[in-house]
């Protein structure tokens, strides 16, 4: 394979938006944006003619590689049990509940300063929180503690297990190390 | 002596005491200690004369320095330590030098590996997404204790009232025990104090489950009854799940 | 091509993190994972051959798209940005942990003969070093260890991929000044 080729197909797959021959030409002073056109349509027809899982594809006025349309159930599977991650409110919401159980729904509101109820049904669903009982108060407000499945997804024996805000200041209190 | 080096590039004393050690070329089993420490106390005063924060370990290797130096200078004295008689006063130190060494170098093969990001580069466009099909219940989780703690560490820096939101762990067993109690009592609707505490008997747990009750009886979760002075005490659900 | 090395090709390409034989075999029941393992072998060394711009790297016990390293000036360039590196104190600390896990925080400390904590905090905020739990001695320390992220940084198909300790010290023993 020719050597400027094999730089542009790295760029290709490192670049996050489709690379145009402009940006490449940038990239690439001693190769004139011409040639640079010529080697991206070889590299095109190179794809097509291999026949493999990827291919080459023109879109937004730059190059940008991409899995074989007729594969996408395949890749649909794959995407389906993706790890979910929680959002940063979700996460938020997890910590006061883990760090401050037994409490309630307005207990959350009052230490996060935002109205937390879509956090929890997110939380109650993932079944990483559950409902504990209800207050004897008026409204009977429910109260909200962490699963088992909790403890098994933060690979926690018990909840004394979590780090304290301590361990977690000591961490940072030696701030002399710079980490760049 | 010349004193050009960059102060800033050591790591930490054993660090100072290998570029001591190499500069002087020294066999690291031989140290000179005299010599060593003598330079190794001349870098610390120009440490402290340029003003650069000075590490307790810095102070502690000098002690140790000094220690091993008097030891060595005195006759082995009969009778006394007997078992280490003949044990190079040095031999810690070298085997602690050796082993930071040999780290050093670890981190530094770690270095040279191909680094993503820094000589290797993955995808850079985020993959196409084919229309998604609605996500699994039990997808995994990915995160860790870590982000959970600095999650909540977070909110409550950004509390402006001084609330103690200290956590330790006595808390955490304690919280534990909550939820224990509150699931039996979910079940059973009524439980005594002994049902709770069940075979295992040892102090921490009694404490712990006396605990836990009073604390959701606070929270008016749970209600204690108690049939007549020094009768069973009856725990229920104040509020049915 | 294959079929099925297609659709392996199109599942590595699409993943968000190196594909490992287990998830592919999830994904195609009908193959089985000796199969699969085969198959992948094949395409490491197909795209060997071809020597074009990108390779397929055995990482964190999965498969993955990689830029061949010898490239990495060209996107560097594209990127336009300084990579992130990690201080000297972090690598050392990073090596510790890497070699001698499960341990302590107060393991690392003794080793490096200095307070570790600033730099266990980054590689922690980095997702290089883990919590794995906590030490079954008074005070409950918190147990460290590498993440599969750690491999996948440092290009490793595992931990027993590193050089181990003794193969170090020789390394020193001949190497004489190694340092500067």
């Amino acid at each position: 394979m020719k050597e400027k080729t094999t730089i542009l197909e790295a760029l290709i797959f490192a670049s996050e938006i489709p690379l145009t021959p402009d940006r490449a030409a940038e990239i690439m002073p001693d190769t004139e944006k011409r040639e640079i056109v010529t080697l991206l349509g070889e590299l095109v027809r190179q794809y097509e003619v291999r026949g493999g899982g990827i291919c080459l594809a023109e879109v937004a006025g730059g190059y940008q590689f991409r899995t074989r349309q007729d594969l996408a159930p395949w890749i649909r599977k794959l995407k389906a049990a993706r790890p979910a991650m929680l959002s940063p409110a979700a996460l938020e919401t997890l910590a006061v509940i883990a760090y401050r159980q037994p409490l309630v729904k307005s207990e959350i509101d009052r230490i996060r300063g935002v109205d937390a109820s879509g956090a929890l049904k997110g939380l109650l669903e993932k079944k990483l929180v559950r409902i504990v009982g209800r207050k004897d108060v008026p409204g009977k407000p429910i109260i909200y503690g962490t699963t088992k499945k909790f403890l098994e997804v933060f690979n926690l024996k018990d909840l004394s297990e979590l780090p304290t805000l301590r361990e977690l200041k000591d961490l940072q209190n030696d701030g002399g190390e710079q980490q760049e | 002596m010349n004193y050009e080096i960059k102060l800033d590039i050591f790591e930490g004393p054993l660090d100072l005491l290998l570029y001591l050690i190499r500069k002087n070329e020294i066999d690291i089993y031989n140290i000179p200690i005299a010599l060593i420490t003598e330079q190794y106390l001349e870098y610390l005063d120009i440490m402290r004369s340029l003003n650069l924060d000075l590490a307790g370990e810095y102070l502690v290797l000098a002690a140790t320095l000094i220690h091993i130096k008097s030891r060595l200078l005195l006759p082995p004295v009969e009778g006394e330590e007997e078992g280490e008689e003949g044990e190079d006063p040095r031999t810690e130190l070298v085997r602690q030098l050796l082993e930071y060494q040999t780290f050093k170098e670890a981190a530094l093969s770690l270095e040279g590996r191909p680094l993503l990001d820094r000589d290797v580069f993955t995808r850079g466009a985020p993959a196409e997404e084919p229309a998604a099909e609605e996500q699994e219940e039990d997808a995994m989780i990915e995160v860790g204790v870590f982000e959970l703690v600095q999650a909540f560490r977070e909110i409550v820096s950004r509390l402006d009232h001084s609330e103690d939101m200290a956590i330790d762990t006595e808390k955490m067993s304690l919280t534990d025990r909550i939820n224990e109690i509150m699931e039996r009592l979910t079940e059973a609707k009524e439980l005594s104090f002994s049902d709770l505490l069940g075979e295992r008997t040892d102090r921490k747990r009694i404490i712990y489950t006396f605990l836990a009750i009073l604390e959701l009886m606070k929270l008016r979760v749970v209600r204690a009854y108690q049939l007549g002075p020094f009768g069973v005490i009856r725990l229920f659900l104040a509020v049915e799940g």
